[in-house]
């Protein structure tokens, strides 16, 4: 794992990427305006496609953070590894560039992400909620300040 | 009362494009006999279709929303709603997930079980999925012999489980029940009875001649398309990517065991409906196999087996359950972020969780096969006709519940 | 007394009138496909691991089930949508299920002269001329629906007509070939003995009409017009009630029609069976006969739905013209060689 | 030993197929025809005598419960509540579980969890409520043991494993264990 860690450090090296491992994937973090070029210099590495789009809502910090999980197909080396794309991006402008072009696998996933917290993907082709209704989708039920009420356990 | 009705300018969900002159715009979906609750809206030229458009969400809930509210340990019972059918395989991966968070491994005899459910879901669900291939054809056969040998796996989960699909089998550091009695004889029976019926499936649908013609050279996916597009499980296998999780990362104790996995490089529907039977065949082994080198010991990890009173040996030795600690209710998970993968019936699985060292999940992550699968019926779709749109969604085996989460 | 039961007997056994309204036409008819269904549920049910019509009536296997799903019809309220050409929504289905029988009175069920309906002179090419005419109203029924779906099934059924009925009227006419006449009773009687049945002295035509009938009446694998997990019920999708019961039928009964036409230019008719000039021996005996084989022609047609998925409509349409009309041809060929030889003479 | 990659081919239909597919469909079919293999149960008339080891409905055993809410903690669908009922006069009142049939989705964990063994499973999985109130079961009715409407009628078969027929329906006083 440490190779790759390293290899993707050369081949990123000029994004400021911080690199690190995790637990069953290897954490690529880089700017939302670099996020484009990183994309494009691990599909020339060959992860070929992404398993996950996704974010995740900080909301004490103000944030998002928007994760790609990409991995490889066709290498069968690479497929061994998962790589975390992930870019903060601020919480009352969530605007990210749209990476369906690069992976085309991402076009639904980004999809998803768009309703759920309101993240705009740039330049994404057809950006419509996908499992949601525009009313629900509105609303964008993963923020954290959508809150569920749970019960209790005394009736 | 008003005699007249009025139609709303815009009805929910139809939010539509505009479409060319000479197109025909036809909603296959959601009460369609053969979609289940999914709609595709296509747009076809004669009988070729030019665009296809699927619409899903129509048993969208939420998972992941509700998993932020809730404990560790009851995120496997929701997760199962995927697909109740392949319960075991589809919340694996988050159980392996929340095991690396706490840095506990299962022992050896827990993981030897969950491959043993895995595999008899595997078989029940590629058996569902070859009957509703079936019926998407008009071979009503073969969309009833194997939802009744399905049957017979489910029958074996229930025995194993004591459910017939939502096992909840698998949980943080282990699994709630042991081998029963007889099992191995019954199990035995199951895959000897199984073997003998894949070759009346052989005869009575592949190598038909009708059925034939309905799926070679149907809905091509090439290789390179497949990576491009990212779909998964027996699908992606039978364009010719040798990727399955099973060998790729092999997690419980796959690296044990000894199996293939087929990999087709036509990228037909009637690759993909191959893919699926030998496939089955390869379950089958493996069932066998685990059954044989089981090692002994306990189904749960010592950490919480050793806090156990002295009642829940008593139990486990009478009826094989494996009695859970009260801890089990707030589990507190330490902060930090795993992934896990699995290789489901349908295909790949992932999940992310994210813990801040609480009781409950910050954020889960799944997204499942099918949905990853959806993306086919927009870029394979067009350029087929009418009559292939079924052979294509029988082919890649899409599940509703499961894409919609 | 006896001349009120002799003018009886003669009016109702009148065979114009017998042949259309009770057998082998609207009540016979009825009882076979009756008994088809059944038999087809049964089947299917048999090699699916399953039991099929069961609750009303165990004793008789559920029998009675599909005197059941018949009231039901009967009594289900029919639903005309307001978007529908109103007279042919209504009217096409009836004329079809009219038109489809009338073929049953075109055609001999015996070879005693005082029982024909008609003039038997060129009955097979009658009989072929008649069977031609219902498809019709099935696509103009689909078009009146206004619906996609119906459109998408009566286009299909119109492709398939065209296909279709180019084969059985070479199929047909290749059996009057043979014989040298296309009198259907000179057919039926140069069947004899038992091998010279036609089905083995052409079998290639045989499989060939066989094939067609299966396409006329959309059984499977060719059950292209109705491919309910594609388009619904295909022409019939806006239909409800008695209206759905009465498309149902008259498929039903093409099938029944073709298989009858089928027995007799290809299993002999009423062979082995020599009718006698009585009312008994010489036209129920022999009809009973012909309606037995054509029940079991049916009963095949109705098996293989359990063993076949369908075709898509370009590959039958594909077969049909590229593999089934040379078929023909070379069936039609044969026959004219049985002629040339005196086969039948 | 990892599993391993094996890269294989679609049989190709040859013409050869188009006589032999379509007689090799039709006899297995005919052979199933000939001699079919059902195994439909006859819902209401007979009905699947469960295995003890089925997690069927719940039945609580209040001498045993000892209040400690670890099963209504653990319930991941809210079926199963607490509620308190004064059992001696002059005590606290001691917290009871209840069930909601509504919501229960027979995951066993309340069985599993509750560490003197007061809950457990009973081998009835189909039982007849006529409102959804009814379903939402007191004290006292959580206390009782269900019974299935099948039972009353029906007569109780079992499924075997056949390695020819694979399930087999026998009568439930054969087939012993399975």
């Amino acid at each position: 794992m440490s190779e790759l860690v390293e290899a993707l450090k050369n081949k990123l090296g000029d994004l400021n990427p911080e690199v690190s491992e995790g637990k069953g994937f290897i954490s690529v973090s880089v700017d939302s305006s670099k996020l484009r070029e990183a994309a494009k210099r691990l599909l020339e590495m060959g992860f070929d496609h992404v398993k996950t789009v996704t974010a995740v809502d900080y909301m004490k910090e103000k944030q998002f953070e928007v994760i790609y999980h990409a991995s490889s197909y066709l290498n069968t080396d690479l497929a061994k590894y998962i790589v975390e794309l992930k870019t903060r991006i601020p919480r009352d402008n969530p605007e990210v560039d749209s990476l369906s072009d690069i992976w085309v696998s991402a076009e639904f996933l980004e999809r998803e992400t768009f309703e759920f917290f309101g993240i705009n993907f740039r330049g994404h082709p057809d950006l419509r909620p996908i499992l949601l209704l525009q009313e629900v989708a509105d609303k964008h039920p993963l923020r954290k300040d959508f809150i569920v009420k749970e019960e209790g356990i005394f009736k | 009362m008003s005699t007249t009705t009025t139609i709303p300018k815009k009805l929910p969900g139809m939010d539509l494009k505009k479409i060319g002159k000479d197109l025909y715009e036809v909603f296959i979906g959601p009460q369609h006999p053969g979609s289940g609750h999914m709609r595709i809206i296509i747009r076809v030229d004669g009988d070729v279709i030019v665009e296809a458009d699927p619409d899903l969400g129509y048993v969208h809930r939420t998972m992941e929303k509700l998993a932020e509210g809730r404990e560790f340990i009851k995120i496997v019972p929701l997760m199962e709603r995927m697909a109740i059918l392949d319960a075991c395989n589809i919340t694996l991966p988050y159980v392996e997930a929340v095991e690396k968070l706490m840095d506990i491994e299962p022992p050896p005899r827990a993981k030897y079980l969950r491959v043993l459910l895995c595999e008899i879901n595997r078989v029940a669900s590629h058996l569902y999925g070859m009957g509703i291939f079936g019926v998407f054809l008009g071979h009503s056969t073969m969309y009833m012999w194997p939802f009744g040998d399905r049957e017979v796996f489910v029958e074996l989960a229930e025995k194993l489980t004591g459910a017939r699909l939502t096992h909840t089998y698998a949980i943080p550091g282990g699994v709630r029940r042991d081998l029963p009695q007889g099992f191995k004889e019954d199990a035995e029976k199951a895959v000897r009875y199984m073997f003998k019926r894949l070759e009346e499936y052989r005869k009575i649908f592949l190598d038909n001649p009708v059925i034939q013609k309905r799926l070679i050279d149907v809905g091509i996916i090439s290789k390179n398309l497949a990576a491009k597009l990212g779909i998964v499980g027996p699908n992606v296998r039978a364009s010719g990517i040798k990727y399955d999780v099973r060998i790729i990362e092999p997690y419980e104790a796959y690296d044990e065991l000894d199996f293939e996995v087929p990999v087709y490089e036509e990228g037909d529907a009637f690759a993909r409906a191959w893919i699926r039977i030998i496939e089955i065949q390869q379950s089958l082994n493996i069932i066998r196999q685990v059954l044989e080198k089981m090692p002994e010991g306990d189904p749960m990890h010592e950490k919480f087996w050793a806090k156990a009173p002295p009642l829940y040996k008593k139990v486990f030795q009478e009826t094989k359950r494996v009695k859970l600690i009260p801890l089990f209710a707030n589990l507190k998970v330490p902060a930090g972020r795993a992934f896990a993968r699995a290789e489901a019936g349908r295909g790949e699985v992932v999940y992310m969780v994210e813990s801040q060292n609480a009781m409950k999940p910050y954020r889960v992550r799944v997204v499942s096969p099918s949905f990853r699968n959806a993306i086919v019926f927009k870029y394979i779709v067009p350029g087929h006709r009418i009559a292939d749109l079924p052979a294509i969604y029988g082919s890649i085996d899409y599940f509703p519940p499961e894409a919609d989460r | 007394m006896t001349d009120w039961i002799r003018l009886l007997i003669d009016i109702i056994f009148w065979p114009p009138l017998f042949q259309l309204v009770i057998a082998p036409g609207l009540v016979a008819a009825l009882l076979v496909v009756i008994f088809i269904i059944w038999f087809e549920r049964k089947t299917a049910a048999r090699v699916q691991m399953r039991i099929g019509p069961y609750h009303i009536s165990p004793r008789l296997g559920g029998f009675l089930q599909l005197f059941a799903d018949l009231t039901r019809y009967a009594f289900q309220e029919i639903i005309i949508p307001t978007a529908v050409d109103k007279p042919i929504f209504i009217g096409a289905p009836l004329t079809a299920l009219v038109l489809s029988l009338l073929p049953v009175v075109s055609m001999p069920y015996t070879s005693t002269p005082y029982y024909y309906p008609l003039p038997m002179d060129y009955s097979l090419l009658l009989t072929v001329a008649l069977s031609t005419i219902s498809p019709i109203f099935i696509v103009a029924a689909g078009w009146a629906s206004n619906n996609k779906f119906a459109v998408i099934g009566s286009l299909r059924e119109s492709f398939v007509i065209t296909a279709y009925e180019l084969l059985i009227v070479i199929t047909a006419l290749s059996g009057g070939v043979a014989a040298l006449s296309y009198n259907l009773v000179d057919i039926v009687n140069a069947q004899t003995p038992f091998y010279k049945w036609m089905i083995f002295t052409n079998p290639i035509a045989a499989l060939t009409m066989f094939a067609a009938i299966l396409m006329a009446t959309s059984g499977f694998p060719f059950e292209i017009p109705e491919a309910e997990n594609e388009i619904v019920a295909g022409a019939f999708t806006e239909y409800s009630g008695l209206m759905y019961g009465i498309n149902m039928g008259s498929a039903y009964i093409k099938r029944f029609v073709y298989s009858l036409l089928f027995t007799l230019v290809f299993l002999g008719g009423w062979l082995p069976y020599k009718p006698g000039i009585h009312l008994i021996d010489g036209y129920i005996i022999p009809l009973v006969v012909v309606l037995v084989k054509a029940t079991i022609v049916m009963a095949i047609i109705s098996f293989l739905r359990a063993v076949y998925g369908r075709f898509r409509i370009d590959q039958a349409l594909d077969g049909a013209w590229r593999i089934f009309i040379p078929l023909a041809l070379i069936g039609f060929g044969l026959a004219l060689l049985e002629a040339y030889m005196g086969v039948y003479a | 030993m990892p599993g391993k990659v094996v890269e294989k081919q679609t049989p190709k239909p040859r013409f050869i197929n188009a006589i032999t597919g379509n007689l090799g469909a039709i006899l297995v079919g005919l052979k199933y025809f000939a001699n079919p293999n059902r195994f439909t149960l006859k819902y209401p008339y007979e009905y699947i005598e469960l295995r003890n080891t089925y997690r069927g409905f719940i039945v609580l055993d209040m001498k045993k419960c000892i209040g400690c809410m670890s099963c209504a903690r653990i319930c991941p669908a809210s079926a199963m509540k607490m509620v308190k009922v004064t059992v001696q006069e002059g005590k606290k009142p001691k917290p009871y579980p209840v069930i909601n049939y509504n919501r229960c989705i027979f995951c066993g964990m309340c069985v599993d969890v509750c560490p003197t063994e007061a809950l457990a499973h009973l081998p009835v999985h189909d039982v007849v409520y006529l409102s959804m109130d009814e379903m939402d079961l007191d004290l006292e009715r959580f206390q009782q043991k269900v019974e299935s409407p099948s039972v009353k009628e029906g007569v109780p078969v079992k499924y075997v494993f056949d390695p020819e027929k694979g399930l087999v329906k026998v009568p439930a006083s054969e087939g012993g264990e399975s």
